[in-house]
């Protein structure tokens, strides 16, 4: 989508499409079958009976980062596993987003001082979205995740950024 | 079949090969020589009223104050004679190799039990002993070009990883609570 | 999935054996399978040499979450430790506490109130009920059937009400600690307890109908994946992979712990087929005895709980001064019987409260050992069944 | 805003100018207005979409046959050699005036010199084929993108009711109704994406082999005895042939992609073919023998006298033909238990690994579509087309007026029979799916080649026969074939009212998840 981006102003053909827009993809966030760790078995209980993910739109995993918009690193990263899940990430195709649940993606978790294997943080090695803190964190904390995941979409907008004004303004 | 009498079991056929014997602890053990490490390992296998045919673990120990490293070894007996029956007795045994801190060798149990392989190149992985004959002795947990072997006490840890900084207390080769 | 690059291992290179028989003139494959791969269970990487459709070799990769378990366990005290190793099988977390805290008692000599052994056992075989309906859900997973999944966590969602509300948490639960149990049981567990056992028997026969005795299903694991029991005692092989090979072995009845030996159960084992139900076809030791004899051991768990409920009276929950209790310099080696198998803990203490060393041995990296010795000339879709029905746990596997 | 809202800075409304200001406004107002009457009313207003769907697509169809009627009476007036060249347009003829037709719709065709009216002016270029083939190309455009799309988003529902879950509950709304076009706008805006290993013009191509033969395929299917696209002799083997045209686009997919699980996926899919291809043409070789026709106009109009006209229960063999097919053409959808290319335990994504977004879109529409006309070809090849289970001759009393042609159309044959046949299919498909296991790709070569195979080819066999020992005119054997035929009706009928009150009792304890032990919650919990 980066051909219409940055490139109108706001008004209301630009604000409708990116209502359009939004609501497709907020609604329809399939996250990846990636998981780790422990947190990996909340995520299943997550998409599974009692909690549903899939009532939010978001309960197709994908199995290939290919076709996927979610990628929840679900577990600790070690050092083996960090060029996996960069690769994993760098294969999905845009528009792409990064939740990071559970203490050790969020910063090594329990194994920050003695895991001489454990990366401190996924955020060291892909950019993350949302954070969902726990370990694990509970199927609750997870769709309140997604839901958060879910507004933050909804404020993406292909509207000329005040940040390009700005740039222009100076240039002239 | 208490310690005591497969301890003289193995006396009676390797006379030489026992270094020291704990019998009255809560895991009694024998250390053993690490040449004729194969040999008893073998006997207890294969000898008919000992028959240790289940390798339950391989664990390494770093003995830092003698500046030496060991291999620890527990096995069992499972019956396999009346097969379907309800098993309720077993025996199990321990063997202990120590050797050099600095240039560790033992003899590979692979050849005898086959569970011994990954065990083994566990060890290797983690305490840096190396297994004379293992068919496949590559680092299994760590990734292959990993420096150090974790779990000696004097390991340091790794500041970076290909990039990614490891924020633990830098320079800390021990870290206490 | 879709790592189309390859290591290249010296154990791995193309023979071109058939070849130069003149059999096929066919290029052999290396495939890599995970680590990231719907059916790996975590992060299991499997290199796979096919020709075709069939799986010449696989040799399993592990370690991808090699979370440095031991060396946590000698730099932290043992009650520290215990959440670490909830998070080592971090589908039994109860098992696993229950193991570590035997080991420490076992090297300390710290006797376990009656009342905190019964609700050990409670606890042990509720949550072996739990994993087994993971591994049965996934496993259904593997064989390309969704629906078992989620009736498995629907069941197993209740079970976690249950440890929640004994302990407050759902995965992790930290409730066995050295010495007893972390907490007593809240009011009105026990009837609850038994309510849900009056509910999930029937439910066993459920999960026949939809997936054990499917004919589809019999035929993709039959025969499938056959261990016997001699290379099931080479490999290290135990739990209801050892047993499915028609030894009727296990350590709650051969070396009880916490008054499993007050108890009456059975030990299920894998059987011929034709026989008590089994489905024609299937072969002691195969895919499908592994997958049943897990069905069979939630009925027994069921049994067992029903008779430690009964017998639970009140009583101190936690052994007297536990906490920061020095280690003799002494060394235990403790086994219990996991849900995946025998599980065990090698404690040296120095004099200190803070263990020498800590070993654990896995069950699943022992039963993971022989995949490369089962996965020979087998079909591509063979493979995620072989995995699946050893039910490893990835987290226990690397520690 | 909630406790819980996230503390960014709130977005500031965008000015507008008066005319956007208005639409902003209308659009509001009507959203004021949906939103509660949607929201409240969601079952009944989707029912009685579907209601209005079907009834449109009858009556034009219902028109047409009106226009045809004046057309061949003026034909006939002006003596004209070949009537069917005023259907068709072309310079020499222009059709017929408005008037005509007109008066024709008045009820009146002597009177002349009455004023046409609108609506005869209207009806006017409904005589020519060009614009019936716009009309039809629109409906059967609008239906190939309306099948998939809520056959997904149902799937998903279906799914979840199987498995004691909700399904898609949010999005839009009612039961998350708008699930799938959500999908669809995230997927069409989806970075496009080709491995730099591909090959790229076969990995661009592929989905295109999968879209238009599928889409083809609709072409020559029947809705109903007026609603064909076009009427083809062998409409048959021309939609056979667009189904296999697909397994192309899979070969060509799982190799252009350069990713061994793709290609493992293609040739899978390969075998499969060649598996599955040959039961499932013998298999509707049976009722083509029992007919003697391969145009499915023909062969739905045979089976218009009810449901023991059907020719499922014409024979045995046709009964058991129709279960061959219905395995087969499960396989031929790569749907479970035959999912192997796909088969996402396996093979990761199969033959999609690669493919994301749009052309990933593409592949799943093929796929979604297929499962409707394998659906339409069991419907029209064995469970008697659009025909109603009650015999036509039935309404013979009701005349020929307009308002009796619609309750014929509605009660005994129309367009609403045979998609309500074809629903019936595609939730077997599903039930299938999200019931069992997947099959391993031996044992699919094994069943199709060595058990279906040679079943089909006895059920061929024995289709002859019986057909040849019909048309002898053995009065007994008449008598033997009519008691069969109607035994075979009344187990159909057994297994029709069965799976209506399976449906039935799981739609009814559909909120009976796990009992009370979840509604009651313990302390601490």
């Amino acid at each position: 989508m980066s051909w219409i981006e940055n490139r109108f102003e706001e008004g209301l053909i630009v604000t409708s499409l990116d209502w359009a827009i939004n609501w497709g993809r907020s609604n329809s966030i399939w996250p990846m079958t990636f998981g780790l760790a422990c947190c990996a078995i909340e995520m299943m209980a997550a998409g599974a009976s009692r909690f549903d993910m899939d009532r939010f739109g978001a309960g197709a995993f994908r199995a290939t980062p290919r076709q996927s918009d979610l990628m929840i690193v679900a577990g600790t990263v070690t050092y083996k596993m960090a060029s996996r899940v960069k690769r994993l990430y760098n294969q999905m195709p845009e528009p792409k987003y990064v939740m990071a649940m559970g203490a050790c993606t969020i910063g090594g978790g329990p194994y920050f001082k003695h895991g001489y294997h454990v990366v401190k943080g996924v955020d060291l090695i892909v950019p993350v979205d949302i954070y969902v803190p726990g370990c694990p964190p509970r199927p609750e904390a997870l769709l309140e995740g997604l839901m958060r995941l879910q507004d933050k979409i909804r404020r993406q907008t292909r509207a000329k950024s005040p940040m390009t004004k700005l740039k222009k303004t100076a240039l002239a | 079949m208490i310690p005591e009498d497969i301890c003289n079991l193995i006396k009676a056929r390797f006379p030489d090969a026992i270094e020291a014997t704990v019998l009255d602890a809560a895991r009694p053990y024998v250390q053993i020589k690490a040449e004729s490490l194969v040999e008893v390992a073998t006997f207890l296998r294969d000898d008919p009223s000992l028959r240790f045919n289940l390798l339950r673990s391989i664990s390494s120990i770093d003995l830092l104050a003698d500046n030496k490293l060991a291999c620890a070894y527990d096995m069992m007996h499972v019956p396999t004679e009346n097969r379907g029956d309800l098993l309720t007795t077993t025996r199990s045994f321990a063997l202990r190799v120590v050797t050099d801190r600095d240039d560790p060798v033992i003899p590979s149990l692979a050849g005898v039990w086959r569970a011994a392989d990954w065990h083994e190149r566990e060890a290797f992985d983690l305490m840096g002993i190396r297994f004379s004959d293992h068919p496949d002795l590559r680092r299994i947990l760590c990734p292959d070009d990993w420096v150090g072997h974790p779990l000696r006490k004097d390991y340091e840890f790794p500041l970076e990883y290909h990039g990614i900084p490891a924020t633990t207390e830098y320079g800390l080769t021990n870290p206490r609570h | 999935m879709a790592e189309t690059t390859f290591e290249s291992t010296p154990d791995l290179l193309l023979d071109h054996d058939r070849v130069e028989q003149g059999d096929l003139q066919t290029e052999e494959l290396l495939v890599n399978m995970g680590p990231q791969h719907p059916s790996t269970h975590g992060v299991l990487r499997i290199v796979l040499r096919t020709d075709g459709e069939m799986v010449l070799e696989a040799e399993p990769h592990i370690g991808y979450l090699h979370r440095c378990a031991e060396k946590i366990g000698e730099s932290v005290q043992p009650y520290q430790y215990i959440p670490y190793t909830d998070r080592m099988d971090y589908i039994a977390g109860m098992n696993n506490n229950q193991a570590f805290a035997i080991a420490i008692e076992r090297l300390c000599g710290v006797e376990v109130p009656e009342r905190a052994k019964r609700i050990r056992v409670i606890m042990a075989e509720l949550n072996r009920i739990a994993s087994h309906l993971v591994a049965l859900g996934t496993y259904g997973l593997d064989m390309g059937a969704f629906t078992p999944f989620t009736w498995c966590f629907r069941e197993r969602e209740m079970i976690l009400d249950l440890f929640e509300a004994a302990c407050g948490a759902r995965l992790t639960y930290s409730y066995i600690t050295v010495g007893g149990v972390h907490d007593d049981l809240p009011d009105g567990w026990v009837e609850r307890c038994e309510e849900f056992l009056d509910f999930f028997e029937p439910k066993i026969v459920d999960y026949n109908n939809l997936l054990s005795f499917n004919h589809i299903f019999v035929k993709r694991t039959a025969t499938v994946g056959v261990i016997t029991a001699e290379d099931a005692l080479a490999f290290g092989l135990t739990g209801a992979a050892l047993r499915a090979t028609g030894v009727r072995w296990d350590l709650r009845k051969v070396t009880p712990y916490d008054g499993y030996e007050d108890y009456d159960f059975d030990i299920p084992i894998g059987q011929d087929g034709g026989i008590d139900g089994v489905p024609r076809g299937v072969v002691t030791g195969d895919c499908w005895s592994r997958y049943y004899v897990r069905i069979l051991e939630m009925t027994q768990s069921v049994r067992i709980m029903r008779q430690a409920l009964k017998r639970l009276e009140e009583g101190p929950i936690e052994a007297k001064k536990v906490k920061g209790i020095k280690l003799p310099a002494d060394e235990v080696y403790v086994e219990i019987e996991n849900p995946r198998g025998q599980l065990g803990f090698y404690v040296q203490g120095d004099g200190s409260a803070i263990p020498a060393r800590v070993k654990a041995r896995g069950p699943s990296f022992c039963n993971l050992a022989i995949t490369s010795h089962t996965c020979r000339d087998i079909l591509l879709a063979d493979v995620p069944a072989i995995i699946g029905s050893l039910d490893v746990v990835l987290g226990e596997v690397d520690r | 805003m909630s406790q819980f809202a996230v503390p960014w800075r709130e977005k500031p409304e965008p000015s507008h100018g008066f005319v956007s200001s208005f639409i902003v406004a209308l659009a509001k107002g009507i959203y004021a207005i949906a939103t509660p009457i949607v929201t409240r009313f969601p079952g009944s207003i989707l029912l009685s979409a579907v209601v209005a769907s079907c009834f449109l697509v009858w009556a034009h169809a219902l028109l047409f046959s009106y226009v045809d009627t004046a057309v061949l009476e003026r034909a006939a007036e002006v003596g004209a050699a070949n009537p069917n060249a005023f259907g068709y347009f072309s310079p020499s003829t222009w059709g017929l005036p408005p008037s005509v037709i007109g008066t024709l719709l008045a009820g009146d065709a002597a009177v002349e010199g009455q004023s046409p009216g609108l609506l005869s002016y209207l009806l006017w270029p409904v005589q020519f084929g060009f614009t019936r083939d716009m009309i039809a190309f629109g409906a059967i455009f609008a239906w190939f993108n309306i099948v998939p799309v809520y056959v997904i988003w149902w799937e998903r529902k279906v799914a979840g009711r199987i498995q004691s879950r909700l399904g898609p509950m949010r999005v839009g709304g009612w039961h998350g109704w708008a699930q799938s076009p959500a999908d669809g706008i995230k997927l069409v805006l989806k970075e496009d994406f080709i491995p730099d290993a591909a090959d790229s013009i076969l990995f661009r191509a592929a989905p295109y082999f999968a879209i238009i033969p599928s889409a083809l395929a609709f072409v020559a299917l029947p809705f109903g005895v007026t609603y064909i696209f076009r009427e083809v002799d062998v409409a048959l083997v021309f939609i056979l042939a667009m189904l296999g045209i697909e397994v192309m686009s899979v070969i060509l997919g799982g190799w252009a992609s350069n990713n061994k699980w793709s290609v493992y996926g293609g040739m899978r899919e390969a075998c499969q073919m060649v598996a599955y291809e040959i039961p499932m043409g013998m298999a509707l070789l049976v009722p083509v023998v029992c007919v003697g026709s391969l145009s499915l106009k023909y062969i739905g109009e045979v089976q218009a006298d009810g449901w023991f006209s059907w020719l499922a229960f014409r024979n045995p063999f046709a009964f058991v033909a129709f279960v061959t097919y219905f395995i087969a053409s499960l396989a031929s959808c790569k749907r479970a238990p035959f999912d192997l290319p796909e088969a996402e335990s396996e093979l990761v994504a199969g033959f999609l690994t690669e493919y994301s977004g749009f052309r990933w879109a593409l592949f799943f529409f093929a796929e979604y579509a297929a499962m409707f006309v394998v659906g339409g070809l069991a419907t029209i090849m064995f469970l008697g087309g659009w025909n109603s289970p009650i015999p036509s001759d039935w309404g013979a009393g009701l005349g020929e007026s307009i308002w009796a042609k619609g309750l014929k159309g509605i009660l005994f044959s129309g367009p609403i029979w045979f998609i309500l046949k074809c629903v019936f299919f595609l939730f077997l498909q599903l039930w299938v799916r999200w019931t069992l296991p997947r099959i391993r790709l031996d044992q699919v070569l094994y069943a199709c080649v060595q058990v279906l195979l040679p079943l089909t080819m006895v059920l061929l066999f024995g289709t002859t026969l019986w057909v040849w020992a019909s048309e002898s005119g053995n009065a007994t054997w008449d008598v033997i074939a009519s008691i069969v035929s109607k035994v075979l009706g009344i187990v159909g009928l057994a297994f029709g009212f069965g799976f209506v009150a399976i449906a039935g009792y799981g739609f009814y304890h559909r909120r009976r998840l796990v009992g009370n032990l979840v509604i009651d919650p313990l302390p601490g919990s």
